[in-house]
């Protein structure tokens, strides 16, 4: 099992939404972050000061799969997240020791 | 330019010298001059009882409109700040507005109206005393006569907006660091004898009023008071932390636009109080045209301000600021306060323009000076203030109370000297006094306090607990 | 404090037993008394005719201020109920003010209004009857004469919104929790009889009005009886969920202070209508200089009753708190409701410092009680509403409509009496209809609709989907 | 149903063919309509300069009402937009309201009142000048003298209003996507051309007025107009992207209900003043009983909306839409605007229910033919405001100016004939203006610019910087 | 040293941490996600027009915990967070090579 | 590679993150939590009735860096969040199998 951390442009969630759950994910969960990258941020006027938005807006996804999933996930991801252009984000892939349902106490990869 | 319009209404807001054992109040002389154009002659004029009720009904709506500017500064100034510190600026905003209405009882009024012999000194300040008002006796009948051309607790309560007016101006300024108690003892002796003081030199009968100085509604009276003691307590405060480092400014954006927007709108009608209600009489057809052209022009001045902001801001900064607009407006209706009446409403435009213009300049031009003035209280209640005070007498030659007629620039200087005296007095009373208050109480909450924020520091009250970083966002 | 004020003008708002053909509505009567002081004598006074139109028009401004109102409880109610619920309690508040509209005009204004002999239970039940306003006829005359003193349409309106106001009351206490349409059900009843009915006691002539109850502008008849409805509510609906827990209160701060504050803000200027309105005629000076004490007084009594709020919780909790200074500046006005003429202005900071005091400690007391009030209601309505009404008595001695003059002691008496009589009825009533609803619809919402909020549950739509958990926060 | 009303007022708020020499602005026909009934006979009737005091008063105190419609907007179009374009929201609304108040002033006022002998086009356009007031002159003398029955400067500011009010409108459907310069070159011209125009047709005596149309306070004559510009915007701009994909409906719900709703209690308070004051008279008993029939009209009708709205959407949907009732609310002030005065109370509340039921069905609608109407402005004031100047043929049997009596079929057809010149010259005109500005500017943001929100790609200020994805809220 | 991440519905997060507290646990952090499972989410209808919401609000916990506690925090938490209704929640383990504590600089188990 | 995952104080994030630029981190994404640990909450009143917040505001960190860079990330957080006072938070680093940029769908460490 391995856990797939992703940093995607937010409005990308729908379409990687959909695209993992054709190949069969089952679950994931989305959290709102700023990142910081090569994608740089902007700066605004505000009553005549200038100030520097450093953080861009992002989304993290966070899903664990059965290992067999871990390759077409990234490719579902990577592929409906990209539109080319700088800050489309990151793919992280990390080891996973255990997973357990709460509801039902299964555990391993019948918690997916 | 140089027309002579004889008898200035505001002139006679305070004392007529010449008619002083009739001075009860803010209105008196006025209405003694409106009646021979109205009540007197029934040849088809409003009777007297009529004329009466007329201007009481313009004192109470009036009033009750320019009440509602305590809830226009409170939103405005909760728009402006941060969301830590929201809770507490509308704390600020209805204590204020609370305290201002009882200090303007216990002393303030009878010092801003001494009338005739209640001076403690002649021309400069009035006696303080408690203003109970009872207008009915037992038996239900009015204690006043008719002659006084307007119910006297009506005179009241427009007057004691104008003062809470003034205590707002200062909350917004001082936002995010200054301690809740300190503001609040500010205040009360703002609003006790500082403005009555200040306003008692004109609309009481005093050394302005003799001066010849002009100020319809309060452009100086009122605007430019708030704003020198704004500027004092600015300067003694200190900046907010963060707000100016490594040389550079940092803006701390407000929380809320749409309830600066609100804060906005309202004071924008309340205006129509603030001026209309300050023609002093209604009884009248002179009167009705006075108000209606304050009303027109007190509008235009304001979208004036407000679109002289817009331009300008899109044209220096490459877009529209709206909160530059917001001050534009207010810096507009600012400016015409002085004299809404005289100028055609072309004129009145224009005035408001230059005040829309004042603010976009002044705001940057104040961080400069390292001045943290957190809502642009400055830019528009002093600096436009004194800019209305000032166009006064491009408009109008007047012939005041004296019964001496000036150039304009012979009134400019009257004005100038005006300004001068006001802002002297008052910025050197309030420094004096925050500067007590730092030495003995202190103004600033700490470091950390105002890390975490005077909500959760001073008052434990989130302004929005489930948004942002609030405490129960989970 | 002996003093003998001889005719009290809200004795008039209701049935003068010598004038019951004159009786069309509930400010004839004070007409008929107020002509002669003014329209009647033309030698200077104010003509008939133009007093009708001063009458009409204190009537259309005092009803929209109190119209304006509605719009102060939802922000107020808005802004303290967590933000799931938010939505839910803006459609509450714009539904029951319509639903009042509509009810007081099917039934209720002629079960408030009896008149002669349209009494179901003299004194007691008016009959319910459509009043279907239409003042001119055919030919754009008016249908009925100027003698009346003002025009019955205005009158309808400004009284229209006091119904209204009563079901704002309720619907603050009860927030959170019950279902939205047994609340309008509940409403409908409220509006359409329960208040008319008790209104009909004083203002329509009734038993109480017979008893010397005096009761200006409604702190009981209003006020108390919105309380009394919300309380009967509270207890048989029980508290949110979670809000007592492990035998602690477990408090649920407010999504939004800037709009708590703003609605308090409404609410105070409404109140100028409210209370000035409710003297009923501007066409004289007497009445105006009523108007301008009752201003005044009102003004006052607010920022008694926030000020004493705000030292009381700084010296109980070391914190101000802000929401109980919202509640304080209402309990003021509420306190000095019914009767914002008789006292000085000294007298009306005092009555509402008290209604201020009130709040403070009977909030943790209806909570020690395990009573939800989620918005203060009443503490503020109620209890405030209890001692503005016994405060009269203090104030003055009444030769009431009988002609009999009273002790103080003897007027708290018939004040206890008004008091207890309205509380029984509407109390008793109330908690009937509540019951039969819980028994026969449910009143509550499930805990899982309690849980996800009223928001979602029941309207499926959020106040702020954006930010906290809102669905579109992504 | 065929009484005959002989002598509708609303038909002499603007020219009357036979007393041409009279007419000096809006009111001016009524006021001679007025006079006989009041003022001109002083037998216990209201003096003349009394009357002109009342209906200056009445124009003031409703044009500030309506003013605040002006925040009404604001608030609501803030509340149901996304929070990414909220300041621009804020922004367009504040500027637009500026703009109409110089617009009117420079050009449209005297578009609008062309009077005797000042139209370019006999009854179809008025010649373009600037209404610079100066009402007293250097003496201090009213310039117009008593006769006029009231003060043009009242007048002036009250139609001022009017004008604002359409421009409003249009800002709500074009909302989230349409450029904030060229959207303010739109409204200039609105405001300063296309509905003076369009109200000069019946106000200024023009075409409309001639054929007998009946629009009292302007359902079609300012609704409507603001809704077919609002229409023709909306066809050129197309739908915010995303709303209608994959050929279903994708709502954007508004991001904040308290301020939607906060903004339709505004704007109902205001119609008070929009109907009300648009009896342009109050100084006779008469007048005094229609405006306060008005009020109360005014109220039910939106009561009934609101009730209907929400009735509707539970039947429909299961659930209430609160966003549907506070639509409906609107729908119904909008129906009853054509004709306030001559319809009892039930009949007000029915005529505004169906303005309800029309908004709950029509919203819809639009979504279905792909017409993008953020806050579903055209559904309330194009749609409803065409039923109401339907309704008001069910009303009444009118005896227009000419002389003539109508059968209510006949009327319905002059009513159509008023609404179809409307729309056809205010869409056509619209329609090309967008048109050339999208030609030759650009009307709509990019694509990014619209995801990333207006607020970031046009002025750069946030609305709320701390919450949702705000650039503060970390 | 392991860290847990668990997935919980919000209003069980007060008896969770209580739970871990009993059990030992001295530190975690809490963030706002939403979730996207079996515990589908509804539809709503604005205006007319209905919409589908597609998320459902959730906790996220991360706390590191040694080795021994893994197994007692990972029932704690199973036990407090379960209401036996769908959308429950899943906790996974995953490893952790090290930890330190700002204040102290102090590292491994001593940083918990 | 490895990811590194910090917990700081809101306040401290502006200098964490010029600490880190400096040593060549080139991308992190931070997300809003509330942390639970030594450093207690506080208690309110709120009409007159004491209720406890149990939960601190906190930032956390989330960044993957390649092998060589994780000591020195570390101590560069750790110096700049660091204010010596409790609460000062936490710094975890845990094993990444791989990582993938979606723009250009490089891997490893060039996807950092
Ligand atoms: N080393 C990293 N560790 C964690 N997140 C990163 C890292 N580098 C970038 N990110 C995240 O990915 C987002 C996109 O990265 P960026 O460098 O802007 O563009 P790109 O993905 O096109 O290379 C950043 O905003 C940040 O949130
Ligand atoms: N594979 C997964 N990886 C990460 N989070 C998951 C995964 N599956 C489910 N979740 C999270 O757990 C929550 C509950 O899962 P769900 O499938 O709805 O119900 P249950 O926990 O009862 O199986 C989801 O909302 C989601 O946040
Ligand atoms: N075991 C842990 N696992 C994850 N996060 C932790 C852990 N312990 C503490 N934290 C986080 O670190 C923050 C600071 O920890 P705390 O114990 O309060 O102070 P200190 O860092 O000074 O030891 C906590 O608020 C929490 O967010």
């Amino acid at each position: 099992m391995k856990l797939i951390i992703a940093i995607i442009k937010p409005f990308k969630l729908e379409e990687v939404r959909e695209a993992l759950t054709k190949i069969g994910v089952q679950g994931l969960v989305v959290t709102e972050g700023k990142g910081f990258g090569r994608q740089s941020g902007h700066t605004e006027i505000y009553r005549g000061a200038e100030y520097a938005v450093t953080f861009v807006p992002k989304l993290k996804l966070e899903l664990v799969v059965q290992d067999t999933l871990v390759g077409p996930a990234t490719e579902a991801i990577a592929t409906a997240a990209k539109t080319g252009r700088i800050g489309d984000g990151k793919i992280f892939v990390l080891p996973v020791d255990s997973a357990m349902r709460i509801r039902t106490a299964e555990s391993g990869e019948d918690a997916l | 330019m140089t027309r002579i319009s004889p008898i200035r209404l505001d002139d006679f807001r305070g004392t007529n010298p010449m008619n002083k054992t009739l001075l009860l109040g803010a209105a008196t002389a006025l209405t003694f001059l409106a009646m021979p154009a109205s009540a007197q002659d029934s040849g088809g004029g409003v009777p007297a009882d009529s004329v009466f009720v007329f201007n009481t009904l313009l004192f109470l709506i009036g009033g009750f409109l320019v009440m509602w500017m305590a809830a226009g500064f409170a939103m405005l100034e909760a728009g402006l700040v941060r969301s830590k510190n929201v809770s507490m600026q509308c704390t600020k905003n209805i204590a204020l507005f609370s305290l201002a209405g009882i200090m303007f009882t216990l002393v303030g009024y009878n010092v801003l109206y001494p009338g005739d012999g209640n001076w403690l000194y002649e021309g400069w300040v009035g006696n303080p005393s408690v203003k109970d008002i009872k207008l009915l006796d037992e038996a239900g009948n009015p204690t006043v006569a008719a002659g006084d051309g307007y119910s006297s607790g009506s005179d009241f309560f427009f007057q004691l907006m104008f003062c809470a007016a003034t205590a707002s101006i200062v909350s917004g300024t001082l936002a995010e660091r200054i301690k809740l108690w300190p503001f609040l003892i500010f205040t009360a002796i703002l609003t006790g004898l500082i403005y009555p003081i200040v306003a008692s030199w004109q609309w009481g009968g005093g050394v302005l009023s003799a001066a010849g100085f002009s100020d319809f509604a309060g452009s100086t009276l009122v605007h430019s008071t708030g704003g020198w003691a704004a500027l004092a307590g600015a300067i003694l405060l200190g900046a907010r932390r963060g707000k100016f480092r490594d040389g550079q400014v940092h803006p701390m954006p407000g929380s809320s636009m749409p309830l600066a927007t609100l804060g906005t709108f309202i004071l924008w009608l309340g205006w129509f109080g603030f001026n209309g209600g300050s023609q002093l009489a209604l009884g009248s057809i002179a009167d009705a045209d006075a108000v209606s052209q304050i009303f027109a022009n007190t509008n235009i001045a304001a979208s004036g301000g407000a679109l002289a902001a817009m331009v300008l801001t899109q044209l220096l900064y490459g877009k529209v600021d709206l909160t530059m607009v917001l001050n534009g407006a207010l810096a507009g209706l600012v400016s015409i306060t002085a004299e809404p009446l005289a100028p055609t409403m072309i004129e009145a435009m224009l005035i408001g323009a230059i005040g829309g213009v004042i603010v976009v300049f002044a705001v940057p031009l104040l961080d400069k000076m390292r001045i943290d003035d957190v809502v642009g209280a400055i830019p528009v209640h002093l600096l436009a203030g004194i800019w209305g005070t000032i166009a006064v007498a491009f408009n109008t030659q007047t012939e005041i109370s004296e019964g001496v007629a000036r150039t304009m620039s012979e009134q400019v200087m009257v004005q100038l000297y005006g300004i001068g005296l006001v802002g002297l007095f008052t910025f050197a009373v309030s420094f004096m006094l925050f500067l007590i208050l730092k030495l003995f109480v202190g103004i600033r909450v700490s470091e950390e306090d105002e890390y975490i924020g005077l909500d959760a520091a001073e008052i434990g009250i989130e302004a929005y607990p489930e948004f942002g970083k609030g405490s129960q966002s989970l």
